[in-house]
């Protein structure tokens, strides 16, 4: 118990003042993050509107089986770091660590899915800035792709890659509160960082609930 | 303390409450792309058609952001001021995307032509 | 207490500069009082380059041929001037150290809520530094401090990615400070401090706080693309592979502008402080003034499109962007005549910081009612890109922002260092400033009128007296600032002892001793009046006139 | 050139510099004003009501609520006629006259390339006549650039892929700066040189002069055979591009939803840029010429398309695609398909 009493910093009174400090402290920090891929979103829309067409062709050749499936792994691992945080509400160190673990798992399925994705389009030779041919014009048909074809490319892995980058951020964060957890750092009274990292978890997943419809569907039905 | 602790039971989050969104979530994951692979312009016309289909894509997404917000995040059991920052990120993200756009659907370049 | 007594009384207890002197009780700590010294060496370090940059510009200008140096070496002269003053500057320069130092204290807090956080905050900040001048002084950076694609996705050979990454860096210590901010002024008040009892320093911060979080992750995003932009060619801005260069211009103004304000709300908390103190008077119309902040704040996201009238942006956009832009005229102008109106039936002292805050009032104004010039869309199209915008933004950000935080310096002085500093030497200063100041930027407006573009290596003959005269002023301005390096510096050693309330201020802040124990309170205070309350006041908390002066 | 010392104003050279000027005069009075009356107020106060002793506790003044309105509202008024005189002023100089003649400037580090209609060029020169309204259309081959010419209070950006417009009517003969005021690297500051405004008849003998060549439009038409243009835009059996005779000024239907307006801009774009917008009715197939031409010969292009087929007849029989008005109901069947049936 000596441990949760030196976690309350000295120049808080209570363990309340101290709660309700940080949660603001994080709250302000997600707000910049979405300002952060606001500017995305901001780039992705004035573009979409002007070449809806081409974003729309460019779209199907993403693989919707796969980013679906992803949105669910996602989905999975916002639900086992939601869990972890219960757990450690309610003072269940081991369940901390095992509901940790399971989202350090499914965070790293959709890294790898990912990585899977990403390869695709390598191997179709449409990475801008390494493939300007393949983004200029289609291997097969040799035709000029269509203006904002490239534009799309460019925001898909910008989004997606910038998406990856806060999981790959996370996951470390996580695997060190699983260990903290394991060694009873956290209590009932106290378990602020892994509330804290849950938030920054919960964000993550809800850019890819936009980035999903935005990436991978807007070209859905124009392809079947 | 008793009692808050007794009052964060009653209303906080449960396992099941959990569980039920995580249903939700998934659901709406499977409904967004069987709305996106159904094609409105058919039956609406081109514009009108188009507009369905992302009005669709950007309302599951909403909804499934605010499920996750408000019980993942907590936001339901937080103080009203984790509420308003939340709105208040939503409303700035809405400057920045809207009045850029305002920029880009109303440019025209040659005013001669509008004088009669 | 009378005064002697006072420091007497806490000769022998530790301050927080005091009690530990290790070097890495400095570089580890979480005291905000030490981190806010830590931010004010760094970005007195990062003003010196940025003044250079400055002297080299004017004296290039003092010729209309461009003899004193190649216009590659002018490029990055002016760029480095702007990238240094602006990003490692204006920015943090009141709110990371005056901000950083006071907001507790005047809040009768320990700390400020997050630490930790806090001093990450300088290590971001000068990890970004370092990258920026490492870019600066090796290759150089020849973009403008606007960093406009194409020329700096394509064109430019400086070093246009590091110094960019270098900015991008150092936004995030700007973001970790107004989160810090935000949490602190909502959870950290002292029992009995509402909203309406705080001062409004604390309240311009806040507003501040809002402006760092919501919009520097915008100019961050931005400058992401443009590196990608520039190293892997994605093409956002390029025209050739359907992006637009425009819609940079919108992501970097969006947080550019409310940059702005950024560098001078915070100023305005510190001229509400003072004026009010050295009038003995609660700031005239309190509530108006703490709501103006606010609202410049929020309204100051909404104009950025007034940066390109010029350019292919819609007309009707143009129009919105306008009307909005004079709304902020409006919160501006409640601030002028409510500072004014403190003044009336008061009891006016002129000590050094009123005529810093006197400086302030005169060049703000000019600063900003000129920007009515640049928001009135027919009138901006000429003045657009021109030497006048150059005059508007300086007398908004130099003899707004760092008249400001010159004046905060000289009033919080002897709290932060708990020395007193020459009377003689710093009214001086503060009057070679301002008479340097108007000197230098004044001829600037007309230069702009005359149509001489910024950034201009070299000009037509007939401008040349006004450029003199802009040179000439510049070495008045020079001198005014580097006089108080050395008064203050010599106060250090042989200053007298400054007493905890040398000027008979209300804050919190001035209830505790000169410098401040390391957790800033003995006992947490209690507040139970409102801001700025003379009257309960005691007599004997004011020093007679002269006591504390060398 | 300004010779007053020292100059305070630009020379006043074109319709809108007066105007220009009248508000100017008005924003520097407001400016004056209030500043003295601030910091008059603000050292009068001062002064008045200097400490008298250490002790002195004044008595704090309350503000009336009328006079926080009053210094609310006053500036608001203010603000509120110089939005609308500013607003207007910028149509004025941002729309050009019907009448208007038509000179490209083509912004190229460093150097502003001018090609005037009758086929005249030059170099960080600017010749127009006096007295004629000068529709200047604008575009950079580089980075963005600026025409600015303080003489006539105008300034438009230069931004590559995009065409932007501005005028002026040149009242006074005479010599007068002509600069790129958005930086663009080492030379910004050499970027430029001289407008020169002449007589009408002294104009018409420098267009004739050594700097004379031939007409873009002409240029253009060769072009538009050079490149095959024709074989796609002409009306037809092997018509697979939109017909371009009478275009120019009409509302184009696109693809997908939308129109636009076939001026100056969009005619560029579809040249630069095809695939960005789609006429409906209409497949992309045209290729992206953007590395094979220059500015100049896209403008030269451009005049063709204006002045040559937008003052022509459109042919009778020409498909209506393309510039039906919104709504129409349009064939899903390719035109070339319809039009050889038609035949």
């Amino acid at each position: 118990m000596s441990s949760l009493a030196s976690s309350l910093q000295h120049h808080f009174t209570d363990f309340k003042q101290q709660k309700e400090s940080v949660v603001l402290g994080m709250w302000s920090f997600l707000i910049q993050e979405v300002m952060f891929f606001g500017g995305l979103f901001a780039t992705y829309t004035v573009f979409r509107s002007q070449y809806s067409h081409a974003f729309a062709e460019a779209s199907g050749l993403l693989n919707v089986n796969l980013g679906g499936v992803n949105t669910i792994v996602l989905i999975c691992s916002s639900l086992t770091m939601a869990m972890a945080v219960h757990a450690a509400s309610k003072g269940k160190n081991g369940g901390i660590a095992f509901w940790l673990v399971l989202t350090i798992l499914f965070g790293s399925i959709f890294l790898g899915v990912k990585v899977v994705e990403y390869k695709e389009k390598w191997d179709h030779g449409l990475i801008p800035g390494i493939h300007d041919e393949g983004l200029r014009f289609d291997h097969e048909t040799h035709q000029p792709r269509p203006t904002g074809f490239w534009l799309y490319f460019a925001l898909y892995f910008a989004m997606t890659g910038l998406h990856a980058i806060h999981m790959i951020i996370g996951i470390p964060i996580l695997a060190t509160l699983a260990i903290n957890g394991l060694r009873g750092k956290y209590g009932p009274e106290y378990y602020t960082p892994v509330e804290m990292t849950g938030l920054y978890w919960h964000f993550v997943d809800i850019v890819w609930i936009f980035l999903f419809p935005l990436l991978y569907l807007i070209g859905a039905h124009g392809a079947h | 303390m008793d009692a808050t602790t007794h009052h964060e039971e009653h209303h906080g989050p449960t396992v099941k409450m959990y569980f039920a969104i995580f249903a939700a979530l998934s659901v709406l994951t499977v409904a967004t792309v069987l709305a996106a692979k159904f094609d409105f312009a058919p039956m609406l016309g081109v514009g009108l058609g188009a507009f369905v289909n992302n009005a669709v894509a950007l309302g599951i997404a909403c909804t499934k952001a605010s499920l996750v917000i408000l019980f993942f995040m907590h936001v339901k059991y937080e103080s009203k001021l984790v509420g308003l920052a939340v709105v208040a990120s939503v409303i700035w993200l809405a400057f920045l995307v809207l009045i850029t756009m305002t920029d880009y659907l109303t440019r025209t370049s040659d005013w001669h032509l509008f004088v009669r | 207490m009378s005064t002697p007594h006072h420091t007497a009384a806490h000769h022998e207890e530790e301050n927080y500069l005091t009690h530990d002197s290790s070097i890495q009780s400095w570089l580890l700590t979480k005291d905000h009082k030490r981190i806010a010294l830590l931010y004010f060496l760094s970005v007195t370090l990062f003003f010196t380059i940025g003044g250079l940059f400055a002297s080299l510009v004017r004296i290039e200008l003092l010729t209309p041929a461009g003899d004193f140096m190649s216009s590659e070496m002018y490029n990055q002269a002016f760029t480095s001037h702007g990238v240094m003053m602006i990003f490692f500057f204006l920015i943090p320069a009141v709110p990371a150290v005056l901000g950083n130092f006071l907001m507790p204290l005047m809040i009768g807090a320990k700390d400020l809520a997050l630490p930790r956080i806090n001093l990450a905050s300088w290590y971001i900040f000068i990890i970004g530094a370092s990258l920026a001048v490492f870019a600066v002084l090796t290759g150089g950076l020849d973009t403008g401090w606007t960093l406009y694609p194409p020329y700096s996705s394509a064109y430019s050979q400086s070093r246009v990615t590091i110094a960019v990454a270098g900015v991008f860096i150092a936004g995030f210590a700007s973001i970790l400070t107004g989160v810090n901010f935000i949490a602190t002024v909502h959870r950290m008040r002292a029992p009995g401090l509402t909203w309406f009892r705080l001062p409004l320093f604390v309240w311009a911060h806040y507003a501040t706080s809002l402006v760092m979080v919501l919009g520097t992750p915008v100019v961050a995003i931005t400058l992401f693309l443009l590196g990608l932009e520039r190293t892997l060619g994605f093409g956002f801005f390029d025209p050739a592979k359907g992006g637009d260069p425009v819609l940079f211009q919108h992501l970097f103004w969006f947080y550019s502008h409310p940059a702005v304000y950024i560098m001078i709300l915070p100023a305005m908390g510190v001229i509400s402080e003072i004026i009010s103190t050295f009038s003995r008077q609660k700031l005239f119309g309190y509530s108006f003034v703490a709501m103006s902040s606010l609202a410049i704040a929020i309204l100051g996201f909404l104009v950025w499109g007034h940066h390109m009238f010029t350019t292919s942006q819609s007309a009707y956009t143009g129009i919105l962007f306008s009307a909005l832009t004079f709304l902020v005229a409006i919160p501006s102008a409640i601030k002028a005549f409510n500072w004014t109106a403190t003044l009336y039936k008061g009891s006016v002292s002129w000590e050094t910081p009123m005529l810093f805050a006197f400086g302030f009032m005169g060049l703000f104004l000019i600063g900003g009612l000129t920007g009515l010039f640049l928001a009135t869309m027919g009138m901006d199209i000429h003045l657009q890109d021109t030497y006048f915008v150059v005059a508007h933004f300086h007398y908004v950000m130099v003899g707004g922002g760092v008249m400001g935080y010159m004046g905060g310096i000289h009033f919080w002085w002897p709290k932060i260092t708990g020395k007193m500093y020459s009377n003689f030497w710093s009214k001086l200063s503060a009057l070679l400033i301002f008479a340097g100041f108007n000197f230098t930027f004044f001829p600037q407006f007309v230069l702009g009128f005359m149509g001489m573009p910024r950034r201009y290596h070299s000009y037509p003959e007939e401008w040349q007296i006004l450029n003199v005269m802009s040179t000439a002023g510049a070495s008045i301005l020079a001198i005014g600032y580097v006089l108080p390096a050395i008064y203050l510096t010599y106060s250090l050693f042989r200053g007298q002892k400054a007493p905890a309330n040398p000027w008979g201020a209300t804050g919190l802040e001035w209830q505790t001793s000169s410098p401040p124990p390391p957790h800033n309170f003995h006992e947490t205070p209690t507040v139970t009046t409102e801001a700025y309350d003379y009257q309960s006041l005691p007599l004997s908390a004011t020093p007679e006139k002269g006591a504390s002066h060398v | 050139m300004g010779s007053s010392f020292p100059p305070l104003l630009p020379p006043q050279a074109s319709t809108v510099a007066v105007e220009v000027d009248a508000l100017y005069a008005l924003l520097v009075s407001i400016t004056a004003f209030f500043t003295l009356l601030v910091v008059g107020l603000f050292l009068y106060f001062g002064l008045k009501y200097a400490r008298k002793s250490e002790s002195e506790r004044p008595i704090q003044v309350h503000p009336p609520a009328w006079l926080e309105i009053a210094w609310s509202v006053v500036p608001l008024l203010i603000c509120l006629v110089l939005f609308v005189w500013g607003v207007q002023l910028y149509f004025k100089i941002y729309t050009p006259p019907k009448d208007a003649i038509t000179i490209h400037v083509v912004g190229k580090r460093w150097m502003w390339k001018v090609q005037h209609m009758s086929g005249a060029r030059e170099i960080n020169e600017l010749h127009v006549p006096v007295g004629v309204p000068v529709r200047l259309l604008i575009t950079s081959e580089d980075v963005i650039h600026a025409v600015s010419i303080p003489a006539f209070r105008i300034k438009r950006d230069a931004i590559p892929g995009t065409m932007t417009t501005t005028w002026f009517n040149a009242t006074k003969v005479g010599e007068y700066h002509l600069f790129c005021a958005e930086y663009c690297g080492a030379n910004h500051s050499k970027m430029g040189g001289t407008v020169y405004v002449m007589e009408k008849d002294a104009y018409q003998r420098w267009l004739a002069g050594p700097n004379a060549g031939q007409p873009p439009a002409v240029q253009g038409a060769r072009l538009f055979e050079e490149m095959n243009c024709i074989s796609c835009h002409r009306n037809g059996s092997n018509q697979r591009g939109p017909v371009l005779e009478g275009l120019y000024g009409k509302t184009v239907a696109l693809k997908g939803g939308g129109t636009t307006t076939a001026d100056d801009a969009y005619i560029r774009e579809s040249i630069t840029n095809p695939t960005a917008k789609i006429v409906d009715g209409f497949e992309p197939l045209m290729p992206v010429y953007l590395s094979q031409l220059s500015e100049e010969q896209v403008n030269a292009l451009l005049a063709y398309v204006r002045d040559t087929l937008g003052k022509a007849e459109r042919p009778k029989d020409a498909p209506a695609a393309g510039t039906t008005p919104l709504g129409s109901p349009t064939t899903s069947a390719s035109p070339k398909a319809s039009e050889s049936k038609g035949r």
